[in-house]
């Protein structure tokens, strides 16, 4: 591999691992002598002087770490929810663990019809809904979170609107959780 | 021309339409030497294998095998159908062309998502955790941005119980079994009775399956049936296990 | 925020964000113009040329990717393989939800001939397409994700090709017409 190339892919590298990467390590991944990686880390240690990276060494290893006069703009960007439309999958769930809540995955893929993992995943992500305890069957819980009231604008729980202006059915009698398990049940089938 | 001749790699196949385009477009294939049968066999044999036998995709796919077949049937017919059918027959095909052409589209669209994919694999993401300064949502930097209403919205969505489909155009079906047992009930309560006496209020499907099941009832020695005359009434006796008379039913 | 100091900051911003960044936050994280923010990631963009990494438009915002020459070299550091291709009936369904989106089960059905559950199943495992709402027969409809664009290296789904340039040629549909008739041609014959 060309010195050029080489730089280049080390950075790469840098850029992608999670963790320090030694230079032994880098030389096995680029197929390269440890000597011609050292010779690249120094290239690219004087190419970060012009951008944005620094090259740290942590613990005999390499990374890429932001620089610190990004760290306010950092802050501002990353330490705001990211609010990005819910999709339907997530509306419904985020609704179900509102007006239920404690509830379990179980229950919410018997109310939606269909699983529901990846949206409670990602409302967890996002910090919408958090783990409250557990099922006498060891299934998780699910509420929902200080953040999700803020989100929403709610000063409490007992401000969530009622549901029964958007009921289709309101001529049904039975709690709210027994009627949306059933109503589930006919979609599966 | 079997299968093995056709030389259809049916692993490359995605679904009935692809074969379809297959045998139908190959130059070098002449309809009537296809043995479309087997084409139907290593289908649902190659389904099976792959685990994935439903149904529903064997139905669809019996329903466009089945258009291939009539154009082959009519290849091998003699030419005395009326002008009814064969305008029937062209309006089949313009139609089992719009789909395929349909297809065709999504088909090619699937090999530029494909080359796409290549492409871009190249590129890879940085998938790090946040330095532990930055990872904490901040509470206070947090404002309004959904709308409470729609969680209620959605909670309505969910009460709202599916419309039940319109099944009206789907013919009624007769199960076999189902015949098999009711011919079993009765000969459980007498020895012997007269078909239009106890089936002859049934539709002609149900009456003919009922026949159907007598037929199977007769091969398995579970009961003898005689009908005297053509047309004439059939008169249906349990056999017994010591005397099971062989008498094979009368032609009608 | 200097020039250059700008270009630096959205370069570290975009190297710690976990997904990709539209100018407008960028501008609001860094207390910028749009218009400086851009012409920052224009700078970023002609940097990268040198290095190891690109700036990418993924789904209407900016994320830097490490360039393809250091893909191997990655794979083997990072022990992480290509994703597995996507099979024959995955990519057409995907061709079908990516185009005519929302769409639902039964209609990707009709188009592909044969029931699609088990390759819409594994899409949504992979997060390339979700549920985005239900049709008033209860069948839910579905729609591509950010992943989806991200992997395919969208800019937005205004990036897929026209359709219409996939459709056979006045010539092949002919012979396709041609090769479905022929039984009938015969007998005029």
């Amino acid at each position: 591999m060309a010195d050029a190339e080489l730089a280049k892919v080390v950075e790469a590298l840098l850029f992608l691992a999670p963790e320090a990467v030694t230079a032994a390590e880098l030389a096995e991944a680029c197929e390269a002598s440890e000597d011609d990686v050292r010779e690249a880390l120094e290239a690219l240690r004087s190419r970060c002087e012009g951008g944005g990276l620094v090259l740290r060494e942590i613990g005999g290893g390499f990374a890429l770490a932001s620089s610190p006069l990004a760290e306010g703009a950092a802050r501002r960007l990353l330490a705001k929810p990211r609010t990005p439309p819910l999709t339907q999958a997530q509306a419904e769930t985020l609704a179900i663990v509102a007006y239920l809540q404690p509830v379990s995955r179980p229950e919410i893929a018997r109310i939606r019809g269909v699983s529901s993992e990846s949206a409670v995943t990602t409302l967890g992500e996002r910090g919408l809904i958090e783990e409250s305890g557990r099922t006498r069957f060891g299934a998780s819980t699910y509420r929902t979170t200080a953040l999700f009231e803020k989100l929403f604008g709610l000063a409490g729980l007992d401000q969530l609107p009622d549901p029964a202006q958007f009921d289709p059915t309101p001529e049904q009698e039975g709690e709210l959780r027994e009627r949306l398990l059933k109503a589930g049940e006919q979609r599966v089938e | 021309m079997n299968v093995a001749q056709l030389d259809l790699d049916l692993d490359v196949f995605a679904g009935p339409f692809d074969l379809l385009m297959a045998v139908v477009l190959r130059r070098d294939i002449d309809l009537l030497e296809v043995d479309l049968a087997e084409v139907v066999l290593a289908y649902l044999d190659h389904l099976d294998r792959e685990g994935e036998l439903d149904l529903e995709s064997a139905t669809e796919f019996l329903v466009l095998i089945a258009a291939l077949l009539e154009l082959k049937s009519r290849l091998m017919l003699p030419d005395e159908s009326d002008d009814e059918l064969e305008l029937g027959q062209e309006e089949a095909a313009e139609e089992l062309l719009a789909r395929l052409l349909e297809y065709t589209r999504y088909r090619g669209a699937a090999e530029s998502l494909v080359d796409r994919l290549g492409d871009a694999q190249g590129f890879l993401y940085r998938s790090a955790p946040l330095p532990p300064d930055l990872r904490r949502v901040s509470l206070e930097l947090a404002s309004q941005a959904y709308q409470a209403q729609s969680l209620a919205e959605a909670i309505g969505d969910l009460l709202a119980e599916p419309i039940a489909p319109d099944v009206s155009h789907i013919r009624q079906t007769v199960s076999l079994e189902r015949r098999l047992r009711a011919l079993r009930a009765v000969l459980d309560r007498r020895q012997s009775f007269d078909f239009d006496e106890v089936f002859g209020d049934e539709d002609r499907l149900t009456q003919a399956v009922t026949l159907f099941a007598l037929l199977e009832m007769h091969r398995r020695g579970e009961a003898t049936w005689r009908q005297k005359e053509t047309f004439g009434s059939i008169e249906i006796t349990k056999a017994t296990p010591l005397a099971v008379v062989q008498e094979a039913p009368a032609d009608g």
